[in-house]
């Protein structure tokens, strides 16, 4: 009668985890989007001529690091249920800084850094819109979009500057020692890290899932929601710029129209490497791992002689099909369960 | 998988597996001149193949261009969107063995081995404005509707036709220079913008047959047509309408057929040796004769032809 | 009453009945044995502790989920229903737990949706909609603008739009999931008397509550389930508070209420002049180490936006929050935790739970700094941490990677309360602790508070209910249209003096 | 209250009110802009193909999702229907625009069944079917292109003449318009829309067809570009395989200037209307007032987010006013 609730239960012991860690591991999208990714190599590598060349990587590699690149910070404003849709045009706006600070004379060095500063004011433009207005980021970015790529067009007309510092461009384009994997890898994995290391490892990236799944709850529990998702955008922009620093020296030319549309490439890379667009979801390895995937498709068909119009139509189906069959698959998982259950043994009587 | 290979048949052991690489797929003056190119290669015994973007952006034909490295072909056959950002692919491939050709629209000198040139940038501009002043009555303002503002071409042209102008038509006077991104909705667009803006003008060139043809397209519902003349560089079978209906008087091409055919017979003697691309060089090309390579490695194809209602019947490009 | 058409000892027509129900989401087992009987023209009351499968028994009724077995039948004939639709064609109205408000659209728009009384060409008509909405408030006795959006209006408001929506369904079985959770006394009135007159017109209802009170004051029967399954049903006339408690915990529960009397320390909390106009204005309360402040006052009165304030979640205009004499930036919940601030809000859903997280990142979520050693987190420290507190809460999950919106709402409560006791603060609030939390936990809870008062913590408790105010405070600070109207030691806190502060503003406190 | 309905109403009105102040402004500095044969006729006639567009893209994007693929689909639309021409030469015309909206509403289908049954989020699917859409166009067109001279005269009369003034485009345009928006307002089933966008979840728990709603939202969607192909290849007289691209922001920057929230539930296709209207004006208004070329696009980036501020102060202001109500 009077036992206290406090002692009437054994004391629970709790599991970590519901599920062994290799079915943790092994049953995710990015586990999936990985193993499609080495199928693909393999597959490529023993039925396209040329691909299995180390040039391919080379290749590959420096196509794609511009999205790379980006996509990191863009992983981090996804998972807060955000999106940054001026990524495109802030390498523009860089590409222009950076040429145009050049051909007035000032060292690489520098025009870089600025370039950079550039693209991190951009990022806090959107940053300010999204964070202190409170307006949607679709909404907002779209805006900036047309603002970076008007400012960047405008600055330069018609002209686009190419006498840049051979050591820098050859830089851009020059291989690790030894290896066909470009320089600028270096760069990337460094900041691979860093991402990997602020989203997955640290505080700020507990709240930046936290905000993506419930961002009042979040709020209530003390995650800056605001500052947050306002350092995002000002990564994201700074990022920007540094890939476009890297894509006009990479082209030796700095236009206003650079990149024009590589946007919804990144977007669709990340969307594909597992993260959610409602915000909540999604790691970094996945991320490179989309990228990648497209980039080796792309680089394989077109090797295979696959026109560009046949490799856009693979990339979409693709990602329609990477979505659906996270869902068509939960959908099978829970029918299973549900037979499971109708054919278990029957209900206990009642007492 | 079949580029890299096939293209071994004519010649003496040449790789004559030829590539076409236009600005972008799907643009009429380039299907044109590059069935002149596979026309030349079929001649001769090659192997005729035709990849691009399907967007006319500065980097997207380096891609390509890295593929074709890397499967080897002979030759490269490149109207460059950009004459820097290809520069490091093409000379890429160069180092591989393989001959490069740009045609249309080049890029740096130093990049390539041979550029087929249409017609001078002088005889271009020339014939425009000569064009554009008979029709205006030598006085009055007019605009230019260009491609995208980094075409190299087209900038080249622009520049000198400002200069011929002051010199030459010192009444004429050229209000604006607008964009069309080549592309027809907007140069379009752009049409309609400059007649309200410049309710005055009087004429407008288009040195682009995008533009040009947008631009006859949208003149000849409008109420300035026959008021405002438009003349520029367009292709016989999209202006044909309009200088039946009186849109347009005259305007101005060389033939882009003969400029692929040519452009393919200029990478086949680069391939077997026959020329290096020196001043001086001579090479034949087919049914369109011997050209002799000029300074900076260009080929000039010939001067631009005027065509009105008049000739415009005997053509079909 | 007395015109029930039959007799409670002769067994009635059945309109519904449930038998031996099964059900099963993934591997959590919701329902076993899910049995029930409604009756028309009577009101008929489900209980259990959180999780006993209530809410997913309605569920089913309503079409929303399909049992795994069982066996459902409506008027005699068995059922199977595939879309909430089907259930409201078939005469079956619910009031779910949760909210299904449209925020953007009107209030009227929100009662009548998929059903609006339409003219010509099918166009609706905007007029005669309205009216039948104004028509529906007079009957419930509120005031609500049947024109502006939904979107702001107070959880008590959404409730009584929920309600509304419900009636004008004019069903034949009206279930109610908790519906008097967010109702204050005179609210909870008017819905008994609409309800009474529902019965009396032969329609059966199924009432769900935690409040003993209100069962006992409205239904005629009662069941219990405990762990999913049917424990038993008895006419209310025939059982007992004590009675149904033993029967839904498994066990005796002896005190609800277990004040212990602790020294008061000093002050802890001080808040001066707080002041944010339309909400709440000139509002100075202390609050010290070891003493239970309640706010009490009627749903609306602006408890729960004070208390957001001071916590820095919500702006206010002027006004000071100190902690141990230190003044606390405006704004900034961060900030607030710091200096030793923890905030249980009233919305667990919403404001409270990263429900598709885990039990583990919730429950550390507010310590995930101080976890961190050199910068860097890790699931084993969030994990240990979440042993700790889950186990001396005793929160119902088998793994700590559960996620907490798939636990039943007493035991997402306790989540709650362990994420902010985990950062061991000196003035916990807590508004509306107990909403929706059955009488075991509910228990448990007030148990947890005084212990934490032992401890020298300064506790700030919201409640709608005034025995768990009376019975649980040192002192009663009563909120009246956003102003402290009265301060009431424990001694001289009656059910009388408390109502009275709430009601009347004249009362004005010393 | 009647306070309230006009708060919500000025969410078109301030737009509106844009509108008329770019062209009041223009007209001003250049008469021609509004005063002449082709000024009055481009003002109303440029944007009603987008208008089209965004109008499809609002109803979707008030059920919460979005359609990406809509300027794809355009593409493929306007390409089709030159290949009507060219290869069923004896079809009366006017049938090429039931084609459109039928092969447009397909097109919307494949994605609406795509993100309603397989419960995938919209901006994915329709990224996705960006991609698809337009691969097949480009494959299907290759480098070909419709031209004028392969479109009949009169269809083709269609894209610049005018009746009473008002160029036919514009009239169709303007009926599907008054279609759109007298359905969303008085039909169950257009409530439910926004029923849906407001809160999907609760829209599920209260028994609407959500799945139903949302593959009809992302057909009309689809049929409504789908229509808008037919539209450009009258107006602009020539097709290539890149037609309509890019339109898939401009849609959505329309919609959202006009005040359709991103996020569902609240908005009309009125407003998104206005805002195709004023995006495109603003593009054809900036040469006349003499703002240079390069700098055109960052004027309208700057108008865009001024349109979204403007729209978020106005939200601001009516929210204050309906705590204020509810305090009194
Ligand atoms: N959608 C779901 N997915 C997984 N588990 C669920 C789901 N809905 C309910 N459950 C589980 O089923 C059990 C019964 O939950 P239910 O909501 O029916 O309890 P309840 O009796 O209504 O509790 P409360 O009084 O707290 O509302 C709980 O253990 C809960 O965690
Ligand atoms: N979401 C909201 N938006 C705007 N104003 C609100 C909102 N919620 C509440 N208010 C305002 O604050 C006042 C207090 O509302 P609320 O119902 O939260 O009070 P409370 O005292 O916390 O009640 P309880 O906690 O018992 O539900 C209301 O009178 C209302 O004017
Ligand atoms: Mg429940
Ligand atoms: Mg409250």
């Amino acid at each position: 009668m009077t036992a206290d609730i406090q002692h009437a239960p054994a004391t629970r012991s709790y599991r970590d985890y519901a599920q062994p860690a290799w079915r943790r591991l092994l049953f995710t999208r990015e586990a999936a989007i990985i193993a499609l990714l080495a199928i693909v190599y393999v597959v490529a590598a023993v039925s396209v001529r040329n691909f299995a060349a180390p040039i391919t990587i080379t290749y590959l590699l420096l196509d794609v690091a511009t999205i790379l690149l980006i996509a990191l910070p863009m992983t981090l404003i996804i998972i807060t249920g955000e999106i940054d849709l001026s990524v495109a045009s802030v390498v523009g706006l860089s590409s222009v800084t950076l040429g145009t600070l050049h051909q007035a004379g000032m060292p690489i060095e520098a025009a870089g850094a600025v370039a950079i500063l550039v693209g991190a004011v951009a990022g806090a433009v959107n940053g300010f819109f999204i964070t202190v207005v409170g307006l949607p980021s679709l909404a907002v970015t779209i805006g900036t979009l047309a603002l970076f790529r008007g400012l960047a067009v405008g600055l330069l007309g018609t002209t686009a500057v190419t006498d840049f510092t051979e050591f820098w461009t050859d830089l851009a384009k020059s291989k690790i020692p030894g290896t066909p994997i470009p320089s600028v890898m270096v760069l990337f994995v460094v900041l691979a890290i860093v991402f990997a290391v602020l989203l997955h490892l640290t505080p700020f990236g507990r709240g930046v899932y936290a905000i993506g799944l419930a961002s009042e709850a979040a709020r209530f529990s003390g995650v800056r929601v605001e500052r947050t998702k306002f350092i995002l955008f000002v990564l994201s922009g700074a990022v920007s710029a540094l890939a476009g620093i890297y894509y006009t020296l990479r082209f030796g030319s700095a236009r206003g129209d650079n990149a024009t549309g590589l946007e919804l490439s990144v977007i669709a890379a990340v969307l594909l490497g597992g993260v959610s667009i409602f915000g909540g979801r999604g790691n970094i390895l996945g991320v490179i791992a989309g990228v990648l995937l497209i980039g080796i498709l792309g680089s394989a068909l077109r090797l295979a002689n696959v026109t560009s119009d046949v490799i856009n139509i693979i990339t979409g189906a693709l990602l329609v099909a990477s979505v659906v069959s996270t869902s068509v698959l939960a959908w099978i998982h829970r029918k299973r369960i549900g037979a499971g259950i109708k054919k278990g043994p029957p209900a206990p009587a009642q007492d | 998988s079949d580029g890299g290979d096939g293209g071994s048949g004519g010649g003496d052991g040449g790789n004559l597996a030829i590539t076409f690489l236009p600005k972008n797929l799907g643009n009429p003056y380039f299907d044109t001149s590059d069935a002149g190119g596979k026309a030349a290669i079929e001649e001769f015994g090659g192997t005729y193949a035709e990849v691009g973007p399907t967007e006319a952006a500065p980097d997207a034909q380096v891609s390509f261009i890295n593929t074709l490295t890397q499967q080897g072909v002979g030759g490269i056959v490149v109207s460059a969107n950009d004459p820097e950002a290809i520069c490091d692919a093409l000379n890429e491939a160069r180092d591989n063995g393989i001959k490069v050709v740009t045609f249309d629209s080049d890029t740096n000198a130093d990049c390539r081995d041979l550029f087929i040139n249409q017609a001078t940038a002088d005889g271009i501009a020339k014939v425009e404005v000569d064009e554009i002043a008979k029709q205006i009555g030598n006085a009055g303002q007019i605009a230019i509707l260009s491609a995208s503002a980094n075409a190299t071409n087209q900038n080249a042209w622009i520049e000198t036709m400002k200069t011929y102008l002051a010199s030459d038509y010192p009444d004429i006077e050229l209000v604006d220079v607008v964009y069309g991104d080549d592309d027809d909705q907007t140069s379009f667009d752009k049409t309609a913008a400059l007649l309200q803006t410049y309710p005055e003008l009087k004429g407008i060139i288009s040195p682009t047959t995008v533009g040009i043809a947008a631009a006859a397209r949208y003149l000849s519902t409008s109420a300035f047509k026959g008021k405002v003349a438009l003349t520029g560089l367009g292709t016989p079978n999209q202006m044909r309408d309009y200088v039946e209906d009186g849109t347009v008087t005259s305007f101005a091409l060389w033939n882009p057929g003969d400029l692929g055919y040519l452009a393919a017979y200029a990478a086949k003697a680069l391939i077997e040796g026959d020329i290096t691309g020196a001043e001086g060089d001579t090479f034949d090309a087919g049914k369109l004769g011997s050209y002799t390579v000029g300074a900076d490695g260009a080929v000039l194809l010939g001067d631009p032809y005027v065509f009105d209602k008049d000739n415009i019947g005997d053509f079909d490009f | 009453m007395s015109d029930t058409p039959e007799q409670t000892d002769a067994p009635a027509p059945a309109v519904l009945e449930l038998s031996r129900i099964a059900k099963a989401f993934g591997a959590v087992v919701a329902l076993t044995n899910g049995t029930l009987r409604l009756e028309r023209g009577s009101i008929h009351a489900l209980v259990g502790e959180n999780g006993a499968g209530k809410s997913t028994l309605v569920k089913i009724v309503a079409g929303l989920y399909q049992r795994d077995a069982g066996e459902f039948t409506l008027d005699g004939a068995s059922v199977d229903f595939t879309s909430t639709a089907q259930a409201k064609d078939a005469g079956i109205a619910v009031i779910y737990q949760e909210p299904t408000l449209f925020p953007d659209l009107s209030v009227t728009e929100n009662i009548f949706m998929g059903r609006q009384p339409r003219g010509a060409l099918g166009v609706i008509d905007r007029r005669a909609m309205k009216a039948e909405a104004l028509a529906l408030f007079e009957r419930l006795g509120v005031r609500i603008d049947p024109d502006r959006p939904t979107l702001g209006l107070s959880i008590a408001d959404q409730q009584i739009l929920e309600i509304a929506k419900a009636i004008s369904l004019d069903a034949k079985v009206l279930i109610m999931d908790e519906p008097t959770a967010a109702l204050s006394g005179v609210e909870v009135e008017r819905l008994f008397a609409v309800a009474r007159g529902l019965r009396d017109e032969g329609r059966a209802i199924l009432f769900i509550s935690h409040r003993f009170d209100e069962v006992f004051a409205l239904c005629d029967t009662v069941t219990v389930m405990r762990d999913g399954a049917y424990i038993s049903t008895s006419p209310i006339s025939d059982t007992t508070v004590p009675e149904i408690v033993r029967q839904m915990v498994g066990r005796d529960v002896t005190t609800l209420f277990p004040k212990t009397e602790v020294p008061i320390g000093d002050v802890v909390l001080e808040v001066r002049g707080l002041t944010q106009p339309g909400v709440f204005s000139d509002v100075s309360f202390v609050a010290r180490s070891g003493e239970i402040v309640a706010l009490a006052g009627l749903v609306g009165a602006g408890r729960s936006e004070i208390a957001r304030a001071v916590f820095g979640v919500d702006p206010y205009a002027s006004g000071t929050v100190t902690v141990d004499g230190r003044p606390i930036a405006k704004r900034s919940p961060s900030a607030a935790m710091v200096a030793g601030i923890a905030l249980v809000p009233e919305d667990r859903r919403q404001q409270g739970l990263v429900l598709d997280s885990s039990v583990a990142r919730n429950a550390t979520l507010a310590i995930r700094r101080t976890l961190a050693r050199l910068g860097l987190i890790t699931n084993a420290a969030e994990n240990g941490s979440a042993r700790i507190w889950a186990s001396r809460l005793e929160v119902k999950t088998a793994a700590l990677d559960t996620e907490v919106g798939t636990l039943s709402g007493g035991n997402q409560q306790k989540v709650v309360l362990a994420k902010w006791l985990a950062t061991d603060p000196k003035v916990l609030f807590v508004d509306e602790p107990t909403r929706g939390i059955d009488v075991g936990t509910k228990a448990e809870v007030h148990r947890l508070l005084s212990e934490l008062a032992g401890q020298g913590l300064a506790i700030v408790m919201i409640s709608s209910e005034l025995p768990e105010v009376l019975g649980m405070a040192d002192r009663v600070l009563v909120v009246h249209e956003g102003r402290i109207t009265a301060d009431i030691p424990r001694a001289e806190a009656t059910a009388e003096s408390v109502m009275f502060a709430a009601t009347h503003a004249e009362g004005e406190a010393a | 209250m009647t306070r309230v309905g006009h708060l919500l109403k000025a969410r078109e009105t301030g737009i509106l009110l844009a509108l008329v102040i770019v062209v009041a402004a223009t007209t001003i500095k250049n008469p021609a802009f509004l005063f002449s044969t082709d000024g009055w006729r481009d003002l109303l006639l440029t944007p009603a193909i987008l208008m089209l567009v965004a109008v499809g893209q609002a109803i979707v994007i008030i059920t919460r999702s979005v359609d990406l693929s809509v300027g794809s689909v355009v593409g493929l639309s306007a390409y089709l229907t030159g290949r009507t021409f060219i290869d069923l030469p004896g079809l009366p015309w006017p049938t090429v625009f039931l084609i459109g909206l039928v092969f447009g509403g397909l097109l919307g289908l494949v994605n609406g069944a795509l993100v309603a049954f397989a419960k995938v989020p919209a901006l994915v699917i329709t990224l996705g079917t960006l991609y698809i859409y337009r691969g097949i166009n480009v494959m299907w067109t290759g480098s070909d292109r419709i031209n004028a001279s392969d479109m009949p005269k009169e269809f083709l009369a269609l894209g610049t003449s005018s009746l009473l003034g008002i160029p036919y485009l514009t009239i169709i345009a303007v009926v599907v318009l008054v279609a759109a928006g007298w359905y969303m307002y008085t039909q169950r089933a257009g409530r439910e829309l926004y029923a849906i966008g407001s809160d999907p979840a609760a829209a599920h728990l209260y028994g609407l067809k959500v799945t139903q709603r949302v593959l009809a939202a992302f057909v009309v969607c689809g049929a409504l570009a789908g229509l808008a192909g037919v539209l450009y290849a009258a107006r602009y007289g020539t097709v290539n395989s890149q037609a309509g691209s890019g339109w898939e922001l401009d849609a959505v920057g329309a919609a959202v200037i006009g005040g359709v929230a991103i996020f569902g539930g609240s908005g009309t296709v009125w407003g998104a209307a206005i805002g195709a209207y004023l995006l495109l004006t603003i593009n054809r208004a900036l040469p006349v007032i003499g703002v240079q070329d390069f700098w055109q696009r960052a004027v309208v980036g700057v108008l865009i987010l001024g349109a979204i501020v403007l729209d978020r102060v106005l939200a601001v202001r009516q929210s204050r006013r309906l705590t204020e109500a509810r305090n009194s």
